[in-house]
């Protein structure tokens, strides 16, 4: 880095009070940047630019050196995921032909990870779900042989897309169930209004080879779960607006249910609730669960956390509880953690702020202001 | 207007395959007697939801332009996020853009697919059902940000779900500004 | 307007008590809104939006009301212009195929000033000026027949345009010459480095008939003019950086320029510049002009004006200088002044407040928080 | 680089309407001399404008990311607004958006044209020359915005400009974020 030359240069000047060097400065050559290899302790935060919403982007951060590390267009009201190595970044989004009105396209974009450059598009038909971000509007099969888009038109479905051949190989629809969980090479689940998982199996063509329904496991009426759900080593953890959790094993060919527990003691209940836009965060290896927690009522289920609840997966007892107001941040919208033995948690507030904590001792590290505009969603590398 | 019935053809069909066509058509029936210009709705069970309505705005979240959490007069201020008739609406205010309430800005349309929302008015102590219609065609107008979520249901109960682009089966399907319209009074 | 009809009623419930009205709300009617009779006190204000700069736009305000009325959508790094008749509102911008990528389509799009809505566009050569806003981007001949749009390419021409039919005519090269300042039925004028204009006179199908340079009237080293030119009851007025006022009049078949008179006393001279985005507004029936001026020094030419200094065109003399420090208010980095009797001034501030004056005696009606976001051209309706 | 040879053609040929060809090759002799990857400059009468350097950064606006104006040692910052090299820059700083202050940040292309300040250094007490590229198809960066003007003149003096996108002429032509690269001491 050249700019670290010139500083040592100047110092050296300021230091001998020479008011003219002997040398000056030589021509720089421009360059463009390239990435270190990848940290742990970076994330992808999808930034929806909610004020100018077809302007969206992902902002590529590191939580060591709390750099902005690079971007990645996402049009208006993108899903966004990596493919199960890592090396590509999957978009999908809508882009209209004239900015902000017009025609609308939907297209899938797919991005190197290690240079940012844009690689490939798939051209979708216009019903991708435009939601707000989560790990379920666009997902790989486990193999990257398969990539789910979820529709919404309002009707529900998925696409089912070949992203090594760029095509679009069909649509498969999900009778009211949301969403693309994708697990294995060949199975998507989503989450129904009944209260269910609908699975469907594809074949090798990606075509629906069958589907099943799971048994009821939340009362949309009484206690929905969050459509945030939060990765564990078998599936994943769903939330509830009351602080129920579901952790639904996928490793298998059908979903299995776990018995759900819950975040709060009868004394907490019915004050205490999970809420935002990404309602939780787990270490997996760890163990552990980290959750914005709010005082709230009927409605507060987008209201962030004034404090960070962090338990114990094995155990279900809470383990730390981390209050944000004292460190005159928050309340948190959305959270992450990272995978690594040394983790950093990320957490976001409605301010665009972004505070980075070890997450091993609630010890605030940094807090970044205006970290984009609308920071809803992170993703680890 | 094709588009409309193309618009309602579909509705139905993908409302056929998940609620009762009693309640579906109930509903129709009961707001097409209230508007002339009618939002189609691709509701169900909006009869379980019109319970007694909490009139605190518990998580409302409000910024920019005319709004002003906190004001007195706030619950009755169409301008204010804490308007009564606001209590699931998740947008920029249409009547901090160029609209009302209840009506769109110049030169954007209205979605014709919509979620619903059941909303407490203080004045007449009453519980009224409310459409939460977008406006369609421009880019995010940007005002008045507001966000309350009284009785609202995540993604897969979407006729409750203010989280999507309800903008989405217009011909211009960028989302500018949302509205509430009431419908009637809602079933006790 | 129901909401008035319904806060009527409420209150009335209040003054009597009444726990339930006898007659629940009826239900309403969705509309959309229709645009009242155009105020002078309206006014169009160019937000380039710039941290989200595809997705600039124009917001419809009212002076009175202090009420947003509408929008129309820019795109990127837009030029805005009226059609003479006031009915029609162009704008010639640039839309990606990828939302903030992909192929550049240039297009100049017509909106329907009483309903907002978007009538026509014409495809552009991808050569229109992206440059901050002014009067010249985009021009129509006194007679709307033609249209003009400043390329660069960065080598300068302009584009002429048969609004009516919907074409594009041609390509004028400048020589180097920027933007097109319009003056009658077919001439265009560009202002260039030697401190000449060069004006361009064409004939009935828009192409060139002939060209003229001015005098020397500004030196580009010494002393440059801003492109932001006032518009006066003859042509316009250009400011230069050090406080000269430039007159041209441009209703002859050649512009004429008046000698310059100066802004600043002798004892002003060095020290304080006017400076921003739109520089300066004249009230021509009044004959007054409205220039935000501030403390600086070289480079400080886009620095708001921490004072609004009013002069009186007739006599070159300062009648009023307001500063907005005690109105926490600015700098002001735009001004726009109504056309009325009674007349209005607006003033945009870097943090896109904007101040809303009585522009006989500066006092301060209104400041609007966040109109926009980097609101900086002001346009009378 | 087909792209690049057009351009340079085009440049060429609109400088030599309005510049002498001394001057311009003479600034594109001594830039071939600095740099390997060469921006192309449509630029004229450089040498008019080497004059003394004001250090203090009159007028400077900055917003964002990690830009701290009035920061002690700012002006050897590449974050920050008031570092020494950005006395002409307008737009965000690639510093604060994955670039530093001469490299673009991954995965977006640098602008082959530009325009040119002359900033003093306090560290040498020298003027160098500086280009100023814009790095171009992503959407805005919108990290550390920095407007400084010093010597900036407007848009018929192109050259010496930094209001208009000088990604315009790269085929993805969105502007993202803005650098400076010491071209050399300036003329005395």
């Amino acid at each position: 880095m050249r700019s670290y030359q010139s500083r040592a240069a100047w110092l050296a000047l300021l230091a001998c009070g020479c008011a003219t060097a002997a040398e000056p400065l030589q021509p720089e050559q421009f360059t463009v940047e390239t990435l270190p290899p990848r940290s742990p302790h970076w994330v992808y935060i999808v930034d929806d630019a909610f004020s100018n919403e077809i302007d969206a982007r992902v902002r590529l951060f590191d939580g060591d050196s709390y750099r902005h590390l690079g971007q990645i267009d996402a049009g208006f009201s993108p899903g966004v995921t990596l493919s199960p190595d890592g090396t590509t970044a999957a978009v999908v989004t809508t882009y209209f032909a004239r900015g902000g009105h017009g025609a609308r396209t939907d297209v899938v974009e797919f991005t190197a990870t290690a240079t940012l450059e844009l690689s490939a598009e798939i051209v979708l038909p216009p019903k991708h779900a435009q939601a707000p971000p989560s790990y379920f509007n666009l997902a790989y099969s486990s193999d990257g042989r398969f990539l789910y888009v979820a529709y919404i038109t309002p009707a529900m479905s998925f696409g089912v897309l070949d992203p090594v051949n760029r095509k679009v190989l069909g649509e498969i629809d999900t009778a009211g169930c949301a969403l693309v969980i994708a697990s294995g090479g060949n199975r998507v689940s989503s989450l129904c209004d009944s209260g269910r998982l609908l699975t469907v199996t594809l074949d090798d063509q990606g075509l629906e080879a069958s589907r099943a329904l799971s048994d009821v496991f939340f009362d949309a009426d009484r206690d929905p779960v969050f459509v945030q759900g939060v990765p564990t080593d078998t599936g994943y953890a769903f939330l509830s607006f009351l602080g129920q959790v579901h952790e639904v094993d996928f490793s298998g060919p059908q979903p299995v249910i776990h018995p759900p527990w819950s975040l709060l003691s009868p004394a907490e209940q019915g004050h205490w609730r999970p809420g935002g836009a990404q309602v939780a965060a787990i270490h997996r290896r760890l163990g552990r669960l980290y959750v914005p927690m709010h005082r709230g009522g009927e409605g507060s289920h987008k209201a962030g956390g004034t404090e960070i609840w962090v338990f114990d997966l094995g155990t279900h007892r809470r383990i730390a509880r981390w209050p944000l107001k004292p460190l005159r941040f928050g309340p948190a919208i959305a959270v992450q953690v990272s995978q690594d033995a040394a983790p950093v948690l990320f957490a976001a507030a409605e301010n665009a702020e972004v505070a980075v904590f070890d997450a091993l001792t609630g010890r605030l590290r940094h807090v970044e202001k205006h970290l984009g505009e609308t920071p809803w969603f992170f993703m680890n590398p | 207007m094709h588009r409309l019935d193309r618009l309602f053809e579909k509705s139905s069909r993908s409302l056929a395959q998940r609620t009762s066509r009693r309640g579906f058509l109930g509903l129709l029936g009961q707001a097409l007697t209230g508007s002339l210009l009618l939002p189609l709705l691709p509701i169900d069970r909006v009869h379980r939801t019109a319970a007694a309505a909490t009139p605190q705005p518990a998580g409302a979240a409000a910024a920019g332009g005319a709004t002003k959490p906190g004001h007195g007069a706030a619950i009755d201020d169409p301008h204010s996020c804490e308007y009564w008739k606001y209590c699931a609406i998740d947008g920029f205010l249409c009547s901090c853009c160029g609209g009302s309430s209840h009506s769109c800005p110049p030169g954007t349309a209205m979605s014709p697919i919509t979620w619903i929302g059941t909303c407490h008015h203080p004045g007449d102590g009453r519980d009224y059902l409310v459409s939460y219609n977008d406006c369609c065609g421009k880019t995010s107008c940007g005002n008045c940000e507001c966000n309350r979520n009284e009785r609202e249901k995540p993604l897969y109960r979407l006729s409750r779900n203010n989280d999507v682009n309800w903008c989405m089966a217009n011909s211009d399907s960028n989302y500018h500004c949302s509205v509430s319209v009431i419908l009637g009074l809602a079933e006790q």
